[in-house]
């Protein structure tokens, strides 16, 4: 079971939306909708971090959201990457040197992918997720590679009880 | 005991796109107590004046929301025109005209979507955000980007739509028009949404009023309120009447939107006919000394931008208070009793802005 | 039909096949106008500097002794402002979009201008820099 | 069909603040928003009203941590705008009818705020 | 003939799986035509499951995967004693524990949503379990036996004297299928108020287990729905296509209700049942 | 037959010397050695006649006939004296005419006032012995210490306890002689001393409260008892043909027509002991009473004999009309009280609906009363005595240990009191869940009321209730077992002893399980085939799959080893909102609040206001329509 990486034909997403203007959030749900239809790729926009692979965001990070990040990072499962959207997520963008912006999601949490724009077209954000599918695969090659006792009693427990 | 759920609702939820929190006790599923608690986007961007002169802030005033963006530059674009008292041109008012239009369909139809999948209806979701899809491509045609055009500067627009792609424009219109007229149709007549619509978080009219609200939100109250009406830009030649509804309930307000979507198709319609031709600017010259209160009718409704200069290139202060803000109280008060079910319902009919009301 | 009033939309749809743009197989849509990036050309380039004040962003940086002219794109919001300040026209907003990256991106160039010659064209030369 | 719009302000001392409000709400205005602008030192408070696209405007000049009274008990909704006041220009308001105690808008820093943060990257691109 | 209900059960265990799971991505395709959409790879279930079952197990609380597993074993051997031919009010009753083991997996986590999952899946339960019993009964009065193996090989048209029945349980069905208007517990489509409701907790494989049990009962619920018109298997394979269909259908063109109409319908649901099945006791006590 | 009386007159014994015993320790040897000796009697009774069929004694007759009208006029003088006392005047009323009905019946009818056998025994006498021998008998020891820790509790409550085990222990004399009298003069005789006894128990507290919920109960239960007389003096003066006062005469007297009345009289009885619907508030009153009466009296045997007698007379009503209408009776109040029991959130409230309902399905069963759903009545009796029995005492427990009955308290109960939740879980799961024994008949209900006319109002009736049922119990259930954080063991303080009788209990509901075909074959069955000449027979594959599915259930949680070495912990999902481990969350208005996911109560819908009004009307309707048919029938 650990060589067919069907990791990659099915990216869940969580999006969550730090503290963008909705210029990239919509373009995020836009995505979703018949013309882009990111469900062709196995996307699904779970809204929930426990089910999500890809973690999404858009926006930088302030004050009361920071918490918020890392608490959505934290509830992900493992293999998971983020992907930051638009460049307030990636730097602050515009609104960088404000009093109440810390600057980009990178400041709270690892971010894999950045995708640029302001905002990032839906074009750019299915890039964006094509490029976190093989980041995502590489964690999990590493993550099922890691040859501890405990990672293998984890397999073994997972293949007694799929049969 | 009290039999009584107490539960987080957001900030990340994914009902709502965008970050609001609700402390939200109920029974069963009624809704008891619910008590907002924004900030999750404040950002402070009104301080960035400091920073940025007063001709390059209508960047920023174009990302106080990427939804309604250009309204918030033609906003502060008017705003700094008074106080400077630059004449702009007529060409200007109607393209703001037209782009402030095309802004409210689709911010409109983005809304319908969202409000669909608020009900659980995902297909009515799928065919609005399609509808939108065709606005905004006319949208990137004529100013070249989707959602933050950045066509508007104070003193008029950057750039001009020509001849040929206004008559494109135009023949586009009908069937287009037809299209949300369909869409409108399941929102005002399928029986499913009027179920989770009808006599749900009802406020009368004077009580709309006195709590402050603004936009459809107040408009389907039967408070006839529409900054349209004062004729800014070019709503003046256009011929302008406010869409109203008077049950005040959550279908009212779907009902507004829903009309006030073909009255947009209506006045571009009008503005492609009218337009005149002549200079698309004005040079600016000197610097911002005074003051305005500048109001303009976003999709939401009535947004401030106050402004104040003091004749140097950075303003001493913006103050930006939007339409979701005004909305805030009516909200607090459509919530209680409202089943849990209803809460995205409830909190999506004043088609909340977290991102403009933060700033 | 009060009871199915969508029956006509997704008639419609599963007549008329499906609305979507097969996005990586096709090239997304652009317009003319569609603010995709800027280019910079460092052969035209006088080091005037006028972009770099009037980009709302500060994502671009000059430094005229070094010949170096910067743009920061994790802080372009391609506004394009600078496109219609450049009074040389070294700048131009192309239309197509950029990628996405796994770490920030500065893009450094060389000013390759000659002053009183006829400026030759010469390629340009980039570096992916690295920024926090 | 078009409405002209105007616009008036006239200033307002902190005790008469209630009174006037009051006199305002009886006739029929709704109040659309209230507003700070900090003048060197102290605090302009602008309370804005609109009946009819006739917007008029109360002006209140405060000392910093003067004391304000709220309006939420003529207009219930003034709240939002209280409780900004509080978190983003430290005017204490008394009586607002939903208290958020500072928590309406959370910032990291306290006020008065400027721009340029401290600390933070000093937006060169380096 | 003592071992072909071995055979059927057998039969389905290893074949529901992949049954269910194909069914729903034609299910997704089609979804995705209404919606005026391509739509995802037709394995796309199967892709789904084998990612969840990649991804690390992380639990709330350890307990949560015991339900769960409870969960899926009791739905497959509903599933298998209706392949065997079993007495079907007996698996309706296995069925409800199955359920209540899922429940409970909801309940024992202590969360929020998971909670008020838990609570809706229980209202579902109350709304569609009358019909269901009645549907038993139903086909029992026109047959004369609770087991499936009689009712699958009987020669009456069944239908034709429990259109009301059917009817009936074809609304339920909708609640079955988690589809809309009546996907109140947790819902295929990704937004609703209460997050993934009573899955909101439950991640890898512990979810894939869950949409494995889901699969199972879809094929079994198309089994029941095939028994009204066993009579004949070409009309009744089209008829659980047809039905199928109907319910994406329904599920494009509806608002999701909320929990009270969904208890309502589903008791209306039974009342049409009953009306039915009093007609027709009454024209077997005329009739005899 | 020395094992009849010894079970009739041992209690009585044993109540008189708990007369004289004050201390708790001695009381509890007292108490626990007589239980094991009613016990070990009545398992002795079941080795003994279990394959005999009915077996008939002559019994002493005349002093023994006498002594029990004198007693019925002491009771009769006390009750007049507690409502004088209490002004309850109703309660006077209704025993002065019962009183003088009986003076009526002896003086009127002397020669036709006997049995030709006082005493017997069958299968069905043998199960309900079997009940009251071991669950009653559990009870009574589990309720020794219990009453020890209610006094802590309530210093303001007397000091009783002598009186009260006395009564427990003539209560279940009584109980004994109930199902064991062929002569209907003394099973009305026992029929008042448990109704006695209940007064006594539901007013324990003297609290007003308390005192007035007794009457209550003693009124209805008083007009039932009225009933029974009018009743005996039919059949008195029908002698020849209905067969009098002997109960095996008048269920096989040939004349069904004449028998039909006094069989709905004492049907009727039979209601208001079951606290049927009209009746039910009795029974809801009753729980101000201390736990243990609840769980004996009021769950698991005196209500039951309102059944007993019921099923008792099922084959006369079986295919009547008034029959059928007196199903109606049972079922309508099992929807009705299943539904309310969702509205509720005190277990105990639960637990009393929940009573009422399965009483109601019994009554319904008997009420219709064909042969196989004599068996699932049979069954049912069984099922819900071990179950609820196990259910009451556990609430006792969890109320002594956490201070609280509400089911919302009992929250992470797995957390605090693991043991305790488990077995709280088994019994729940007996209520309502497959394979457990209640849904086995509920199942076999539904099969046979598909054979009989018009039972489509039955079974629609009970395809409703039981969905209803598994609403409430699932959500129960699911506080049990939530796991909750950073709380703390409680279950140690729990007195010991007391786990004794709950862990034997516990095993009875899970044997009942494994072991009911055996008991279906070797009592029920036989039963119904001695008064029916046919009997019911579950499918065998039927029960190898109960059986398979029962063993699954008890493989299970093996599973748990799997899971627990690896998987990470994970708090919950909280909107992405800061929270601790204990779900507090960062709420508005600067606040912190905690989490709370309590239970819907749906009281919109299922609440007893809406509800029990229209429920009752409806059974009162259907009560009289039963006389008027019986009438009819005549
Ligand atoms: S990158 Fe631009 S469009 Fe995106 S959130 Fe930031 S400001 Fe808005
Ligand atoms: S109202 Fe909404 S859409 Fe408009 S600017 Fe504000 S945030 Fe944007
Ligand atoms: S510091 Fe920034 S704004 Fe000032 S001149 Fe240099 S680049 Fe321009
Ligand atoms: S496009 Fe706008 S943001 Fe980008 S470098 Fe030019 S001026 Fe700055
Ligand atoms: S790009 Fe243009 S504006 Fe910028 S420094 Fe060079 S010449 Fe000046
Ligand atoms: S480098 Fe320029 S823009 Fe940045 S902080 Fe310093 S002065 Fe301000
Ligand atoms: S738990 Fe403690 S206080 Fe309560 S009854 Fe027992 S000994 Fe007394
Ligand atoms: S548990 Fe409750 S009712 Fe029982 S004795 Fe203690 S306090 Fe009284």
């Amino acid at each position: 079971m650990s060589t067919m990486a069907y990791l990659k034909r099915s990216p869940w997403i969580l999006h969550y939306d730090a503290s963008s203007c909705n210029g990239c959030d919509i373009e995020v749900l836009a995505c979703l909708t018949p013309l882009y239809d990111v469900e062709r790729f196995g996307i699904i926009n779970t809204g929930n971090p426990k089910h999500a692979d890809i973690l999404m965001i858009t926006g930088g990070i302030n004050e009361l959201n920071r918490a918020v990040v890392r608490n959505l990072y934290e509830q992900m499962p493992e293999p998971k990457v983020v992907v930051a959207i638009g460049i307030c997520a990636a730097t602050g963008g515009i609104f960088r040197e404000c009093y109440n912006i810390a600057g980009g999601v990178d400041k709270i949490i690892p971010v894999d992918v950045y995708v640029p724009g302001c905002a990032a077209r839906p074009e750019m954000i299915i890039d964006g997720v094509v490029a976190a599918l093989s980041i995502l695969e590489e964690k999990r090659a590493k993550m099922t590679g890691n040859a501890q006792a405990k990672e293998a009693a984890r397999q073994a427990a997972e293949a007694g009880e799929s049969t | 005991m009290s039999k009584r759920i107490v539960i987080p609702f957001g900030p990340q939820h994914p009902v709502l796109p965008e970050p609001i929190h609700l402390d939200l006790v109920l029974e069963d599923e009624t809704v008891v107590e619910a008590i907002p608690s924004i900030g999750y986007i404040h950002r402070g961007l009104e301080r960035l004046i400091e920073k940025r002169e007063f001709t390059e802030y209508v960047y920023v005033a174009e990302r106080i929301c990427g939804i309604c963006s250009f309204m918030h530059a033609v906003c502060y674009s008017q705003g700094i025109e008074e106080i400077m008292k630059i004449e702009v041109p007529d060409r200007a008012h109607y393209l703001r005209t037209i782009w402030s239009e095309c802004s409210r369909l689709h911010s409109h139809l983005l809304w319908l979507g969202l409000f669909a999948d608020g009900m659980g209806f995902e297909n009515l979701f799928m065919r609005s955000w399609r509808l939108r899809e065709s606005v905004l491509d006319v949208l990137e045609d004529t100013s070249g980007g989707r959602v933050i055009q950045g066509t508007c500067k104070v003193g008029g627009v950057r750039r001009d739509i020509g001849a040929e792609k206004l008559a494109e424009m135009h023949r586009a219109l009908d069937p287009f028009e037809e299209q949300c007229r369909d869409l409108g149709d399941v929102f005002l007549n399928d029986d499913t949404v009027k179920y989770r619509l009808q006599g749900l978080g009802v406020v009368g009219k004077d009580e709309a009023y006195a709590l402050g609200a603004v936009g459809p939100t107040a408009r389907a109250s039967g408070v006839a309120m529409d900054h349209r009406e004062t004729g800014y830009a070019a709503y003046g030649d256009l011929g302008f009447k406010p869409v109203v509804e008077t049950t005040g309930d959550c279908y009212a307000r779907c009902a507004v939107r829903v009309k006030e979507v073909y009255a947009s198709i209506d006045l571009i319609r009008r503005a492609i006919d009218q337009i005149p031709e002549g200079p698309l600017d004005v040079k600016v010259k000197g610097t911002p000394d005074g003051e305005y209160f500048s109001r303009v009718e976003q999709p939401r409704g009535e947004v401030i931008h106050y402004l104040r200069g003091n004749g140097t290139k950075h303003l001493t202060r913006a103050r930006i208070r939007t339409p979701t803000l005004a909305n805030i109280p009516i909200l607090v008060k459509m919530l209680p009793n409202a089943q849990l079910a209803d809460v995205p319902v409830v909190v999506l009919s004043i088609d909340p802005c977290i991102s403009c009301t933060e700033r | 039909m009060g009871f199915f009033a969508m029956t006509k939309t997704v008639l419609r749809n599963l007549a008329g096949g499906p609305a979507t743009r097969q996005y990586p197989v096709v090239p997304a849509r652009t317009s003319a106008l569609t603010r995709g990036h800027i280019a910079f050309d460092p052969a035209t380039c006088r080091s005037c500097g006028l972009c770099s004040r009037r980009c709302p962003c500060e994502a671009i940086r000059i430094e005229k002794e070094e010949k170096v002219w910067e743009i920061n794109r994790m802080r372009c919001v391609a506004c394009g402002d600078c496109v219609e300040g450049c009074p040389f026209g070294s700048l131009t907003m192309e239309r197509d979009y950029l990628p996405p990256v796994v770490e920030h991106v500065v893009e450094h160039h060389t000013i390759t201008y000659v002053k009183p010659e006829k400026p030759e064209k010469k390629p340009k030369e980039e570096s992916a820099g690295e920024s926090a | 069909m078009t409405v002209n719009e105007e616009q008036t302000t006239i200033g307002v001392a902190l005790e008469d603040l209630t009174r006037e409000v009051e006199g305002l709400q009886a006739g029929g205005y709704r109040l659309v928003q209230i507003g700070c602008t900090d003048i060197g030192g102290a605090y302009e408070v602008n309370y804005s009203f609109d009946k009819d696209y006739q917007y008029r405007n109360l002006r209140l000049t405060v000392g910093p941590e003067t004391e304000v009274p709220s309006i939420s008990g003529i207009y219930w909704g003034a709240f939002v705008y209280e409780n900004e006041m509080h978190d983003l220009f430290g005017i204490p308001v008394t009586g607002i009818n939903i208290d958020f105690k500072g928590t309406f808008i959370k910032t990291a820093e306290k006020y008065p705020f400027s721009v340029t943060r401290r600390g933070g990257d000093q937006c060169r691109n380096a | 003939m003592t071992w072909t209900w071995l055979i059927g059960a057998v039969l389905f265990l290893i074949l529901a799986p992949v049954a269910g799971g194909l069914i729903a991505g034609i299910d997704r395709r089609i979804t995705a035509r209404m919606q005026g959409r391509v739509g995802p790879p037709l394995l796309q279930p199967f892709y789904d499951v084998g990612k969840l079952f990649e991804k690390e197990n992380v639990v709330v609380t350890t307990a949560q995967n015991f339900y769960v597993l409870a969960y899926l074993i009791f739905i497959a051997l509903s599933g298998a004693l209706f392949f065997a031919g079993g007495d079907l009010l007996l698996i309706v009753f296995a069925f409800t524990l199955a359920h209540v083991f899922l429940v409970l997996g909801a309940y024992a986590v202590h969360s929020p949503y998971s909670h008020i999952g838990a609570e809706r899946e229980l209202i579902q339960l109350m709304a569609y379990e009358p019909m269901v019993i009645l549907a038993a009964v139903g086909l029992y009065m026109v047959t004369n036996s609770f087991y499936v193996a009689d009712i699958a090989t009987t020669t009456i048209p069944a239908i034709l004297y429990l259109p009301g029945v059917f009817l009936g349980f074809a609304t339920i069905l909708t609640i079955k299928l988690r589809k809309s208007p009546f996907d109140i517990s947790t819902s295929h489509h990704a937004h609703q108020e209460i997050v993934k409701g009573i899955t909101t907790e439950f991640s890898g494989s512990t979810l894939a287990q869950v949409e494995i049990a889901h699969w199972y009962e879809n094929v079994f619920l198309l089994g029941f729905i095939f028994l009204f018109f066993a009579w004949n298997p070409i009309i009744g394979v089209a008829a659980v296509v047809v039905t199928y269909v109907a319910e994406i259908f329904i599920d494009n063109v509806t608002a999701r209700v909320r929990w009270q109409a969904v208890l309502k319908s589903g008791w209306l649901a039974a009342v049409l049942a009953l009306a039915n099945l009093a007609i027709l006791s009454y024209m077997m006590l005329g009739g005899v | 037959m020395q094992t009849l009386l010894f079970l009739i007159l041992f209690p009585i014994l044993v109540a008189c010397l708990l007369l004289f015993v004050k201390q708790t320790t001695l009381r509890y040897a007292v108490v626990a050695l007589s239980a094991l000796a009613i016990g070990g009697a009545s398992i002795y009774l079941l080795i003994q006649y279990a394959f005999e069929g009915a077996v008939y004694f002559a019994a002493p007759s005349e002093a023994a006939g006498l002594v029990m009208v004198a007693i019925e006029m002491g009771l009769a003088l006390f009750i007049v004296y507690m409502g004088a006392k209490f002004k309850n005047y109703l309660a006077i009323a209704l025993a002065v005419i019962q009183a003088a009905l009986v003076v009526y019946l002896e003086i009127s009818f002397p020669e036709n006032l006997h049995a030709v056998h006082n005493l017997f025994i069958d299968q069905f006498s043998i199960i309900m012995a079997l009940i009251v021998g071991l669950i009653g008998s559990l009870i009574a020891v589990y309720a020794v210490r219990y009453m020890e820790t209610y006094h802590h509790h309530h210093p303001e409550v007397r000091d009783r306890q002598k009186m009260f085990f006395f009564v427990i222990f003539a209560f279940l004399a009584a109980m004994f002689g109930l199902v064991f009298s062929n002569n209907l003069m003394w099973l009305f005789f026992f029929w008042e001393v448990t109704t006695i006894s209940s007064f006594l128990l539901i007013g324990y507290s003297e609290t007003e409260e308390a005192t007035k919920n007794a009457f209550r109960a003693l009124v209805m239960n008083l007009l039932g008892g009225v009933a029974f007389v009018v009743a005996l003096i039919i059949l008195a003066a029908t002698e020849p043909t209905s067969g009098g006062i002997d109960l095996a005469r008048v269920l096989t007297s040939p004349d069904a027509a004449v028998i039909l009345i006094p069989a709905v009289l004492i049907g009727f009885a039979g209601i208001t002991k079951a606290a049927l619907m009209p009746f039910s508030s009795w029974l809801l009153g009753a729980m101000v009473a201390p736990t243990p009466v609840s769980a004996l009296l009021h769950s698991s045997t005196m209500v039951k004999a309102g059944v007993y007698i019921l099923v008792r007379f099922s084959p006369v009503f079986a295919g009547t009309f008034a029959g059928f209408s007196v199903g109606l009776v049972g079922a309508v109040t099992f929807v009705v009280a299943s539904a309310i029991a969702i509205s509720q959130s005190d277990a105990k409230s639960v637990l009393a609906y929940s009573t009422i309902a399965n009483l109601g399905l019994i009554a319904a069963c008997a009420g219709v009363g064909t042969y196989m759903l004599v068996w699932a009545a049979i069954l049912l009796i069984i099922f819900h005595a071990v179950a609820k029995s196990l259910l009451f005492l556990g609430t006792g427990a969890i109320e002594h240990r956490t201070g609280s009955r509400n089911i919302e308290d009992m929250e992470g109960l797995i957390v605090r009191m693991p043991k305790m939740a488990v077995m709280m879980f088994i019994g729940i799961a007996g209520m309502f869940l497959a394979p457990f024994g209640m849904l086995i008949s509920k199942w076999a209900a539904i099969e046979a009321f598909v054979q009989v006319p018009f039972g489509l109002v039955f079974i629609a009736i009970l395809a409703y209730g039981s969905a209803v049922t598994v609403f409430f119990w699932a959500k129960w259930m699911g506080k049990l077992v939530t796991v909750t954080r950073n709380q703390e063991r409680v279950e140690k303080g729990f007195f010991e002893e007391s786990w004794a009788p709950l862990y034997i209990i516990t095993g009875l509901v899970i044997a009942a399980v494994l072991l009911f075909p055996v008991i279906s074959s070797t009592l029920i069955e036989p039963y119904v085939l001695a008064i029916y000449g046919v009997t019911a027979l579950l499918p065998q594959a039927n029960v190898a799959i109960m059986l398979l599915m029962m063993a699954l259930l008890l493989v299970l949680p093996v599973s748990f080893l799997l899971f627990k070495r690896s998987a990470k912990r994970l708090p919950v999902y909280m909107g992405g909102r800061p929270s601790t481990p204990d779900l507090h969350f960062a709420g508005s208005l600067g606040m912190t609040r905690e989490v709370q996911t309590q239970n819907y109560y749906l009281t919109e819908y299922f609440g007893e206001a809406r509800l029990f009004r229209p429920g009752a009307v409806v059974c009162i309707i259907l009560i009289l329509a039963s006389w008027v048919l019986a009438g009819v029938a005549l």
